[in-house]
C-alpha cells in the first residue's frame, strides 16, 4: 500500500522561531498515525501547514504523490484532506445537519443559477447530500438522531461538539483525516467512546493523522506514533517503542506519565 | 509653482490633516476599546464647536476686552467645550451603547448612526439650521510669515495641539494602568472583569476622553474657520474616520498619520501641478524592471507559489504594481524556462495589462504637462486614497496585520 | 483537614442558576474552607463550568446565595469579587490575545500595587513554567494551546488570591506537565491559598484534594472527603472508567 | 375656514363658494430653509389678500397645499406627482433650480401652470415648456451684470468659483462666458456645499494672481472663502457674488465687518425702494411674522397674485385656459409691472419675467458697508 | 419600558401564527393593495408610496444577500442602485435622445451594477469587518460624487429628467398589434405610466427576486455564505473558496440593486445624485436589520415599514406636515436606536441571526433541552 501523505523536509517558522524544522514522515494508507510531543513542539503547526492555512518555508507535502504545498486551504480540502481544530470551530448558529452539509461543499456541484432556479438536478443533489450527511451523523449512534439534527451547533455539549467536528470533516470522504486532540476535555469514559469510534473509522477504510495528549487513547488506537520536540521529530515507531524512548520520556511523558502509560 | 505657494498649501494641508486627526483620535480610541465605529463622534465634535461659540457670545467676548479677559473667556470656552461633549459622550454611551454590549457588532454601529442622526436634528432644533458664527477676535486671525507665505498662528496651534494630544494619548494607552485596562477590555471584556478591571468604568472613561478630544477639535475648528454648520460633524466624522482607518484603526499614531496623509493629498491634489508624478511612475517602472531582472531569479519561485495561493483578484491587483514586463514577455514569446513553467498565460496577460496601465498613466501625466486636478474632485481624492492604500495595506498604514492562531 | 469551627471562605446556599429558562444548577450547596483544595467532578454539561461562572458573577443565580467570607455577594460585579481575593483559570483560557505573555501575566496582578512583590511573583511563575520566560514577549494569541494554558495558570497566581477557581487547568497539557500541574496546585495550596478545581482527570485530582463534590445534571449527587470518593464504587464505575468495558 | 377640498356649497346670500387648491412647492428642509420659509410666507400673505375672488357669481376660496421638496430633484418629482394627485389648479414654486427642473416635466405633462418666485437658473426653461413661468429674474441677467461690473472694476484676471450646485454652476457659466468674450482671463474653481476648508482653492487663487473673485454660490461658503482669503493676505482682491451671498449672515461668516467690508453682490430684482408695493408688503410681512422680509418673499407673493389674475382673466379654473391667460398677462405686482416672455430668444427663455427698461448695467448692485449690505448708487 | 412590553406582545403574537400563514396573507394583501385605490378607498399618493416601498423591498432583498447571508457590511450599497438608475436614465431619456428597449435596459442596468460590484469587490474583499464597511462607504461616495461631477454626461446635480416610461413591447410591435385589431385599451397596458401599472411591474420583480434569493439561501451557496460568516477559517478549511463566495454575494446583490435602480428611474421620471446619499445606504441597512437579517419575509416587512411609515405619517399629518418634517429625522434616529436595543433580531427574524444577535431565546433552548443533556444518557444514574 502506498503513502497517502508524505512530508518532505517541511519547515515553518514564525519570525525567528522555528516551529517546525525539517520534518519528514509519511502516513500509509488506512493507518492511524499519532503525533505526540510537548506543548509548543509544533504539532498543530504541522496540521496547519498540511491543511494549507500556512505556507511552508521549505519542503514539500505530497498527497497521494501530488504536491499540495502552497495551496489554499479550500484547494487542499478539495484534494482530500480535512481536519478538526484543537479549539473547536463549528458554525455555532447553524444546525447540526447544515454543519455537516458545509463539510460536503466540495463534493456537491450545483451552480448559482441552477440553485436559484432550484432545478431538478439541484433538488436531487441536495436530497442525496442530506442522505449522505445523515449517514455520516449515524456513525455516532444516538448522538444526532432525528430532531437534534436541526438544533443549532452551539447548544451541543462539549463532547458532542467534538463529534460534530469529526462528522463535518468526514462528510467529504477525505483521503486523509487530521484530528487535533479529539478527546481533550473529556473524562475517561467519554475518551474511551471516542476511541472506539476512531477505530471504527479505520475499519471503514479511513486514513487518520491524530494529535493527542491522552496516552491511553494514543496507545489504544495508533498503528504508529511520532514524537516531536521543538519542531523536530525525535522518535518514530510503534507506541511501545516511542513511549519508552528516553528522549520522549524526558521531554514529554515525565517519569510518572511514563509509568501510567505502560 | 512658487515657494510660498508650496508653503501655503503644505501648511494648509497639515492644518486640515491635524483637524481630522483631532477627531480621528477619538474615533480610534473608542474603536480601540470597543471595536465599534462610533458614528456619533462627529456630532459630539460639532457640539463642542457650538458650545464654544455659544459661550463666547454669552460672555460677550470681543477685541475691546482686556487680554486677560479674552484669555479667561477662551479658557472657559475650552473647559466647557470639553466638558459638555464629555458629558454627552457619557450619556450616549450609557443610553445607546451599553445595553448593546456583547451583541453582534453591527448593532452598536447602527445604534451609533441613529444617535448621530438624533444629535444632528437636536442641534438644528436648538440652534437652527444656519451656521453658528464666532465672535471675531484678533487672536484667531493673527498670522506670521513663513518663507513668504502668510500662516495663521491658529494653524500652528492646531498642529501643536494635535501632536501633543497624540503623544499624551499614546502614553495613556501604552503605559498607564487605565490604559492597560482599556487594552484588556478591548480584547476580552469578560476576561478583563476576571482580572478585576471595572470594564464599565473603563469604557465610560474612554468615551469621556474621546469626546473631550472631539470637543477641543470643535473649539479649534470654529476658531479657525469662524463658523460651523450643524452637519459639519458628519463631514468631519467621515473624513476623520477615513483617516483613522487609513492609519490603522485602533492605532493612535496611525490616526494622526492617516489624517495627515488625507489632509495633504486632499490639498496637494487640487493645488499642485501633478506633472511631476509622471516621474514617479517612470521611476517605478525602472525599479520594477530592476527587481525582475536582477533580484527576481531567486525570488521567482516564491512568487509562483504565492500565485497558486493567493486568490486571483489579489494577484491581479498586486501584479499591476509588481511590474514584470520581462517575465510577461518571456512567458509569452521567448522560451519557457523551468522556473516559469507554472506561470499561466493568463497571468502573463495580467502582467502585461498591468504594465500597460502604468505606461499609459505615465504618458497621460507627461502629455498633460502642467496638470492639476479640478477642485471639484477634491472630496473624491480622500476616498480614492483610502481605497488604494487599503488594497496594499489591508490593516492601514500603521495597523498590524493580525494573523489568527488556529 | 476541613475543620467545622472555621468560617467558610466560600459557600453556595441552595443556588439555582439558569440559562434562559433552563435551570442548570439545581439548588446546589458547596462549602470551601480556607486552606482547602476542593475538587468538583462531573460529566460533560453537568454544570461544572457554570458553577465557576456563578462564583465569579459571570452568571447570576436566580435563587440561593453565594456567600464569600460570611457576606452574600450575589449582586457584586465580577471585578469586585476579584478584588476581594478570587482568582480564576477560566474555561477556554481567556487570554488577552494581542498582549504579550508578560503583559498577560501582569494583568493578573492588576488589582495589586506592590511592584516589588509583583516582580517576585513573576519570577515564581517563570520558575514554574520556564517556557513562558522564553516566550515572554510573544503575543499570547499565537501561543500553542498548551502554552496558553500555562499563561492562564500563571496569570491566576499573579493576584495573590485567597481562592483560585480552576476550570480544567490541565486541559491540553502534555502528560509531564499535567503531573507538574497537580504538584503546583498542592504547592500553592501549601502557601495558604484555597483551591476550587474542576477536573476531568478525577483520580489525579482527588489524590491531591481534601474534599470533593460530584455534580450530575446540575445536582450534587455525591460529596465527601477525597479519600471516600476515590473509593466510591459507583463513582469509579461511572467516571473513573476503571471497571468499564 | 373652509377646508373641504373642492366641494361646492350653496350659500344663499353670495351665490356659490368654491375652494380651489394652489400648490406651493417649497423647501423648508434642506440647504436653504430661510428661503423656503420666506416663500411660504409670501404665498400665505397673497392668499390672505386674494382669496375669495369672484368669477361670475362664484366665490373662490384658495387653499394652499404646501409641500416640501427639500431642494432635491427626486423629492421634487414626488412632490409634483402629489400636486397632480391633489388636483391643484397651479403651483407656486419650486424654490431651487435643481428641484424645479425635475418637477417641470411632470407639471407640463399634466398641464398645470407653475410660477416660481425664486428659480433664477439661466437654463431653467431650456426645454421650452409653456407651463413654466417665473416672477424673479433669470440669473443670466445677474451673470451679465457681474461680468460688466467686474470689468468696470478693471478686472484682468478673474476667478469664478461655484459650489457644484445647479444655481451656482449656472450663474458662473454665464459670467465666465461673458468675461471670456470680453477678453478677461478666468480661472474656474469649485467647492462642495458644506465644505469648511478652502485653503487649496485660496492658494490656487493666490497663485493665479486674481484681482477679482466671483463666488456664485451661497453665503456660508462665500463667507468662508472671503475669510480665508483675507487671512491669506488677499484682502485687496475684490470679492463679488450673486444674490446667493447677499445675506446678513455673510458678514458674520466672513469673520466680521472688517473682512466683509467692500464685498459686492448683484441682486436679481430691483432694490426695495424701487419696488412700488414693497412698503406695504413689508408692513404686512412684519405683522405676520415679526421679521423683515425674507428672500424672494415678494416675488412669491407676486407669483400667486399673477396666478389669481390669470384665473380671473381666463374666467375659469380650467388649467389649460389659465396657461393661455398667463402668456398674455400683464400684471402689476409688488415688484413692478411685468409680463412673461412668450418665446426663448438669447438669454431670455420662455416664461421669463419681462421687466421694462432692465439692462445688465442697471441691475441692482450692493456693497457691504459697516457690516450691512447697502445699495450702490 | 412600555415600548419593550409592546414589542414583547407583538413578538408573541407574530410568532404564534405560522410563517406560511403570514407569507400568504402578506402576499395577498400586497397583490390586492392597488385595488383599494381603484375602488376609491385610498388616495393615489398611497399607491405611489407602495411603488417606492416595493423598489426598496428589492433593494433590501439584495442587500440582505451580502449582509444577512454573507455577513459583509456594505455601507455604499446605494451606489449600485445609482449605477442601475443612471444607466437607464441616460439610455432612455431626452438627454441623449435615446430610447433603448425596456427589457434590454433592465438587463444592462443589472449587468453594469454587477460590474461595479466586481470592481469594488475584487480589491476589497480580503478586508475585514469595519474596514470593508468604510471602503464600501467610500465607494458609495465616489460613485455619487463622480455622478455629480461628470456634468456633461449626467447633468450633475440637476439630474437626468424626463425619463421615458417603459414599453413592455417595442413601439413597432405595439403598432403592428394595433393594426391586427387589438383594442386600444388593452395595448395601453403595454406602456407602463400609471402608478398601478408600475406597482404591478415592481411587484412581479419583487416576487421573482424573493423566489430566486430564497432558493439560493437554501442551497449549498447559501450555506457557504453562512459558514463564512460564522467562522471564515473553518469555512475555508471545509473547502469553501472565500474570495469567490464573497464576490458572488457582492455581485449578486449589486445586480439586484441595479435592477431596482432601473425600475426606480423609470418610475420616478427624474434621477439626481441626491437620491444616492450615504444616508440612503444607511436606511437600506436599517431596513434589513429592522426586518431581520437573513430573513426574507422580515426584510420585506422592514423595507415596507421604514419606507412607507414616514410617508404615510406625512400624508396623514395634513396641516402638520411642515412641523412633522422637522421631527421626521429625529424620530427616525430614535427609532433606529430603540429598535436596535429592544428588538435587535428584527421584526421577523431569521433563526440563525436571532441566536447570534440576542441572548438565546428560551423557547429555542427548551426545544434543545434533550440534546443538552444527552451526555448523561450514557451514564448510570448515580442517585441510587
Ligand atoms: N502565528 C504564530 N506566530 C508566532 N508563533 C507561533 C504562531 N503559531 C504558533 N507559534 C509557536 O509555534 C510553536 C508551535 O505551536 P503549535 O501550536 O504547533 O504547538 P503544539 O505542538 O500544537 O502544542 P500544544 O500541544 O500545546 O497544542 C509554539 O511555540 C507557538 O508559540
Ligand atoms: N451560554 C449558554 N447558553 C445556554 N446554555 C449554556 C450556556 N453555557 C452553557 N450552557 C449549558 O449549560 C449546561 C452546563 O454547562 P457547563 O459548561 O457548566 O458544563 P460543564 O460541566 O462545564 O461541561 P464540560 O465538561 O463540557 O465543560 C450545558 O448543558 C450547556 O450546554
Ligand atoms: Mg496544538
Ligand atoms: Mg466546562
Amino acid at each position: 500500500m502506498g503513502n497517502v501523505l508524505e512530508l518532505q523536509g517541511m519547515s515553518m517558522s514564525f519570525g525567528g522561531l522555528k516551529a517546525v524544522d525539517n520534518l519528514s514522515f509519511s502516513v500509509r494508507e488506512n493507518e492511524i498515525l499519532s503525533i505526540i510531543g510537548p506543548n509548543g513542539s509544533g504539532k498543530t503547526t504541522t496540521f496547519n501547514v498540511i491543511s494549507g492555512l500556512y505556507e511552508p518555508d521549505s519542503g514539500d507535502i505530497l498527497l497521494q504523490g501530488e504536491s499540495v504545498a502552497g495551496l489554499r486551504p479550500d484547494q487542499v480540502h478539495e484534494r482530500g484532506i480535512s481536519r478538526t481544530f484543537q479549539s473547536l470551530r463549528l458554525f455555532g448558529n447553524m444546525t447540526v445537519l447544515d454543519n455537516v452539509l458545509v463539510g460536503m461543499h466540495t463534493r456537491t456541484k450545483a451552480g448559482v443559477v441552477a440553485a436559484m432556479l432550484r432545478l431538478p438536478s439541484v433538488r436531487r443533489e441536495e436530497a442525496a447530500a442530506k442522505a449522505k450527511a445523515q449517514e455520516v451523523l449515524a456513525m455516532f449512534p444516538g448522538r444526532f438522531s432525528g430532531p437534534r439534527q436541526s438544533d443549532p451547533a452551539f447548544s451541543l455539549s462539549y463532547a458532542n461538539r467534538r463529534r460534530l467536528e469529526i462528522a463535518r470533516a468526514l462528510a467529504s470522504e477525505p483521503a486523509l483525516l487530521l484530528l487535533d486532540e479529539p478527546v481533550a476535555g473529556m473524562n475517561p469514559m467519554e475518551s474511551r467512546e471516542v476511541m472506539e469510534q476512531i477505530k471504527e473509522l479505520r475499519s471503514r477504510g479511513y486514513t487518520i493523522l491524530m494529535i493527542e495528549h491522552d496516552m491511553k487513547v494514543v496507545e489504544g488506537v495508533s498503528d504508529r506514533v511520532i514524537a516531536m520536540d521543538h519542531g523536530v521529530k525525535i522518535a518514530e515507531g510503534s507506541y511501545q517503542e516511542v513511549a519508552t524512548n528516553h528522549l520522549v520520556v524526558e521531554a514529554y511523558l515525565g517519569k510518572r506519565g511514563a509509568g501510567t502509560a505502560s | 509653482m512658487s515657494l510660498d505657494h508650496i508653503v501655503t498649501v503644505t501648511i494648509g494641508g497639515l492644518t486640515v490633516g491635524m483637524i481630522y486627526a483631532l477627531v480621528a483620535l477619538g474615533y480610534t480610541m473608542v474603536y480601540g476599546v470597543l471595536e465599534f465605529i462610533n458614528f456619533a463622534h462627529g456630532e459630539v465634535f460639532t457640539v463642542g464647536g457650538y458650545v464654544a461659540a455659544f459661550t463666547l457670545f454669552a460672555l460677550g467676548v470681543s477685541d475691546q476686552m482686556s487680554t486677560v479677559a479674552i484669555i479667561g473667556s477662551l479658557l472657559l470656552a475650552l473647559v466647557l467645550s470639553m466638558a459638555v461633549p464629555a458629558a454627552l459622550g457619557l450619556l450616549v454611551e450609557r443610553v445607546a451603547y451599553r445595553p448593546l454590549r456583547g451583541r453582534s457588532r453591527i448593532m452598536p454601529l447602527l445604534s451609533a448612526i441613529g444617535v448621530s442622526i438624533v444629535l444632528q436634528q437636536l442641534i438644528i432644533i436648538v440652534f437652527g439650521p444656519t451656521p453658528i458664527t464666532m465672535p471675531t477676535l484678533g487672536i484667531s486671525s493673527a498670522s506670521v510669515s513663513i518663507l513668504g507665505a502668510r500662516i495663521r498662528v491658529l494653524a500652528l496651534v492646531i498642529i501643536t495641539v494635535s501632536v501633543v494630544l497624540m503623544a499624551g494619548l499614546t502614553y495613556l494607552v501604552k503605559a498607564t494602568r487605565i490604559g492597560k485596562a482599556m487594552r484588556a477590555t478591548s480584547q476580552d471584556m469578560e476576561a478583563a472583569e476576571m482580572m478585576g478591571i471595572e470594564t464599565n468604568q473603563t469604557i465610560a472613561f474612554t468615551f469621556v476622553v474621546g469626546s473631550a478630544l472631539a470637543g477641543i477639535g470643535g473649539l479649534l475648528v470654529i476658531m479657525y474657520y469662524g463658523s460651523l454648520k450643524f452637519d459639519a460633524g458628519f463631514l468631519y466624522g467621515l473624513k476623520a474616520f477615513t483617516a483613522a482607518v487609513l492609519g490603522g484603526i485602533g492605532n493612535i499614531p496611525g490616526a494622526v498619520v492617516g489624517a495627515l496623509v488625507l489632509g495633504l493629498t486632499e490639498t496637494y491634489g487640487v493645488s499642485m501641478d501633478l506633472g511631476f508624478l509622471a516621474w514617479f511612475v517612470v521611476a517605478g517602472l525602472l525599479m520594477g524592471l530592476y527587481v525582475q531582472l536582477v533580484l527576481a531569479p531567486k525570488k521567482r519561485l516564491q512568487h509562483i507559489s504565492d500565485d497558486r495561493r493567493t486568490p486571483g483578484y489579489e494577484r491581479s491587483i498586486a501584479n499591476i504594481y509588481r511590474l514584470a514586463p520581462y517575465l510577461a514577455v518571456r512567458t509569452l514569446v521567448v522560451e519557457r524556462t523551468d522556473a516559469l513553467r507554472s506561470v499561466s498565460a493568463r497571468h502573463a496577460v495580467r502582467l502585461m495589462l498591468g504594465n500597460l496601465f502604468l505606461v499609459v498613466t505615465a504618458a497621460v501625466l507627461f502629455a498633460n504637462g502642467s496638470s492639476r486636478i479640478d477642485t471639484r474632485w477634491q472630496p473624491v481624492i480622500a476616498f480614492v486614497v483610502l481605497m488604494v492604500i487599503l488594497m496594499f495595506r489591508p490593516s492601514g498604514i500603521l495597523g498590524k496585520h493580525i494573523t489568527e492562531k488556529v | 483537614m476541613a475543620s467545622e469551627e472555621r468560617e467558610p471562605l466560600l459557600e453556595f446556599r441552595n443556588v439555582c442558576t439558569y440559562y434562559g429558562r433552563i435551570e442548570i444548577l439545581k439548588s446546589v450547596n458547596y462549602t470551601v474552607y480556607p486552606g482547602e483544595i476542593v475538587c468538583l467532578l462531573g460529566g460533560n454539561a453537568s454544570g461544572k463550568s457554570t458553577t465557576m461562572k456563578t462564583i465569579l458573577g459571570l452568571v447570576r443565580p436566580a435563587k440561593g446565595e453565594v456567600v464569600w467570607e460570611g457576606e452574600v455577594i450575589n449582586g457584586l460585579r465580577t471585578s469586585e469579587r476579584i478584588k476581594r481575593g478570587i482568582a480564576t483559570v477560566p474555561e477556554n483560557r481567556r487570554l488577552f490575545p494581542q498582549m504579550t505573555v508578560l503583559e498577560n501575566l501582569e494583568m493578573g496582578a492588576y488589582t495589586r500595587a506592590d511592584t516589588a512583590e509583583i516582580a517576585e511573583d513573576l519570577e515564581r511563575v517563570y520558575g514554574f513554567f520556564p517556557k513562558l520566560f522564553e516566550r515572554r514577549s510573544q503575543r499570547a494569541g499565537t501561543l500553542s494551546g498548551g502554552e496558553q494554558q500555562m499563561v492562564a495558570f500563571g496569570r491566576a497566581l499573579m493576584s495573590r488570591p485567597k481562592l483560585v477557581c480552576m476550570d480544567e487547568p490541565s486541559m491540553g497539557l502534555a502528560p509531564a506537565l499535567v503531573d507538574q500541574n497537580f504538584d503546583l496546585i498542592k504547592q500553592i495550596n501549601e502557601q495558604g491559598v484555597s483551591v476550587f478545581v474542576v477536573e476531568q482527570n478525577a483520580t489525579a485530582a482527588l489524590s491531591i484534594a481534601d474534599r470533593g463534590y460530584v455534580l450530575q445534571s446540575g445536582r450534587v449527587v455525591i460529596e465527601g472527603a477525597a479519600q471516600e470518593l476515590l473509593e466510591h464504587k459507583e463513582l469509579q464505575r461511572a467516571y473513573l472508567g476503571s471497571s468499564a468495558t | 375656514k373652509k377646508d373641504e377640498g373642492t366641494t361646492v356649497s350653496d350659500d344663499e346670500t353670495a351665490g356659490k363658494t368654491e375652494t380651489i387648491k394652489i400648490g406651493v412647492e417649497t423647501a423648508l428642509t434642506g440647504p436653504l430653509p430661510d428661503y423656503g420659509y420666506a416663500a411660504q410666507v409670501g404665498c400665505e400673505l397673497a392668499v390672505e389678500d386674494f382669496s375669495g375672488f369672484t368669477i361670475g357669481d362664484t366665490t373662490y376660496e384658495i387653499e394652499l397645499v404646501v409641500l416640501d421638496d427639500k431642494a432635491e430633484p427626486t423629492e421634487a418629482a414626488i412632490v409634483a406627482q402629489t400636486m397632480v394627485d391633489e388636483g391643484v389648479v397651479g403651483v407656486i414654486g419650486g424654490l431651487t433650480t435643481g428641484a424645479t427642473l425635475a418637477a417641470m416635466p411632470i407639471y407640463a405633462e399634466n398641464r398645470i401652470p407653475q410660477i416660481s418666485g425664486s428659480v433664477t437658473g439661466p437654463k431653467a426653461n431650456e426645454t421650452d415648456f409653456d407651463t413654466f413661468y417665473r416672477t424673479c429674474w433669470n440669473d443670466g441677467v445677474q451673470g451679465e451684470a457681474l461680468s460688466v461690473w467686474a470689468q468696470e472694476l478693471g478686472a484682468k484676471k478673474v476667478v469664478l468659483m461655484d459650489d457644484n450646485g445647479a444655481y451656482a454652476v449656472g450663474l458662473a457659466d454665464v459670467t465666465e462666458n461673458s468675461l471670456k468674450a470680453a477678453g478677461v482671463e478666468t480661472l474656474r474653481q469649485n467647492c462642495q456645499s458644506g465644505d469648511k476648508d478652502l485653503s487649496a482653492q485660496v492658494a490656487n487663487i493666490k497663485e493665479f494672481g486674481a484681482d477679482v473673485v466671483i463666488f456664485t454660490g451661497y453665503h456660508p461658503e462665500a463667507g468662508l472663502l472671503r475669510k480665508q482669503m483675507v487671512e491669506a493676505g488677499m484682502s485687496d482682491v475684490q470679492f463679488m457674488g450673486g444674490d446667493g451671498i447677499k445675506s446678513a449672515e455673510f458678514v458674520a461668516e466672513a469673520g466680521g465687518n472688517a473682512n466683509a467690508e467692500g464685498c459686492y453682490a448683484t441682486f436679481g430684482g430691483f432694490p426695495e425702494a424701487q419696488q412700488p408695493g414693497y412698503t406695504a408688503f413689508a408692513a404686512k410681512y412684519l405683522e405676520k411674522t415679526g421679521d423683515e422680509v425674507g428672500p424672494y418673499a415678494q416675488n412669491n407673493y407676486d407669483a400667486l397674485g399673477a396666478l389669481v389674475a390669470a384665473i380671473k382673466k381666463a374666467g375659469s379654473t380650467d388649467t389649460e385656459k389659465i396657461i393661455e391667460a398667463l402668456q398674455t398677462l400683464e400684471y402689476e405686482g409688488v415688484t413692478g409691472t411685468f409680463t412673461f416672455a412668450s418665446a426663448t430668444s438669447g438669454a431670455v427663455t420662455r416664461g421669463d419675467i419681462v421687466v421694462t427698461g432692465l439692462t445688465p448695467a442697471n441691475v441692482p448692485r450692493y456693497v457691504v458697508k459697516d457690516g450691512a449690505w447697502i445699495a450702490v448708487e | 419600558m412600555g415600548l419593550s412590553r409592546m414589542l414583547q406582545t407583538l413578538r408573541s403574537i407574530t410568532e404564534r401564527v405560522p410563517r406560511r400563514v403570514w407569507a400568504v396573507a402578506g402576499f395577498s394583501l400586497a397583490a390586492i393593495f392597488p385595488l383599494f385605490n381603484v375602488l376609491g378607498f385610498m388616495p393615489t399618493a398611497w399607491l405611489r408610496v407602495g411603488v417606492v416601498s416595493l423598489v426598496f423591498v428589492m433593494l433590501s432583498l439584495g442587500l440582505n444577500v451580502v449582509m444577512g447571508e454573507a455577513g459583509l457590511l456594505n455601507l455604499g450599497y446605494i451606489a449600485f442602485f445609482a449605477v442601475g438608475a443612471y444607466t437607464t436614465a441616460l439610455l432612455s431619456s431626452p438627454k441623449f435622445g435615446l430610447r433603448w428597449p425596456f427589457w434590454a435596459l433592465l438587463v444592462l442596468s443589472a449587468l453594469l451594477a454587477m460590474v461595479a460590484g466586481l470592481l469594488i469587490g475584487l480589491p476589497t474583499l480580503r478586508l475585514r469587518g469595519d474596514y470593508l464597511a468604510i471602503v464600501t462607504l467610500a465607494f458609495g461616495e465616489i460613485v455619487r460624487l463622480t455622478i455629480t461631477n461628470l456634468q456633461p454626461l449626467t447633468n450633475g446635480p440637476n439630474g437626468v429628467t424626463g425619463i421615458y416610461p417603459p414599453r413592455l413591447l417595442s413601439q413597432g410591435a405595439i403598432d403592428s398589434l394595433q393594426a391586427s385589431g387589438w383594442s386600444e385599451a388593452l395595448l395601453k397596458w403595454l406602456v407602463i405610466d400609471k402608478p398601478i401599472e408600475y406597482y404591478y411591474l415592481v411587484f412581479v420583480f419583487v416576487v421573482i427576486t424573493a423566489f430566486l434569493i430564497s432558493n439560493l439561501k437554501n442551497s449549498r451557496v447559501g450555506r457557504a455564505w453562512n459558514a463564512l460568516r460564522e467562522d471564515e477559517l473553518a469555512a475555508v478549511s471545509s473547502g469553501i473558496t472565500a474570495a469567490r463566495a464573497k464576490l458572488l454575494s457582492v455581485v449578486l446583490s449589486a445586480g439586484v440593486a441595479g435592477l431596482a435602480g432601473s425600475v426606480y428611474a423609470y418610475y420616478s421620471n427624474v434621477i439626481s445624485p441626491e437620491s444616492f446619499l450615504f444616508m440612503q445606504s444607511v436606511i437600506v441597512v436599517c431596513m434589513v436589520v429592522l426586518g431581520g437579517m437573513g430573513s426574507i419575509p422580515g426584510v420585506i416587512i422592514g423595507a415596507i415599514v421604514l419606507q412607507a411609515l414616514p410617508q404615510v405619517i406625512r400624508e396623514s399629518a395634513g396641516a402638520m406636515r411642515s412641523e412633522f418634517e422637522v421631527y421626521r429625522m429625529l424620530i427616525f434616529g430614535l427609532l433606529i436606536v430603540a429598535m436596535v436595543i429592544f428588538r435587535p433580531e428584527g421584526l421577523l427574524p431569521d433563526k440563525l441571526w436571532r441566536q447570534e444577535v440576542h441572548e438565546v431565546d428560551p423557547r429555542e433552548l427548551e426545544k434543545t433541552r434533550q440534546s443538552l443533556f444527552d451526555v448523561e444518557e450514557g451514564h448510570q444514574d448515580l442517585e441510587a
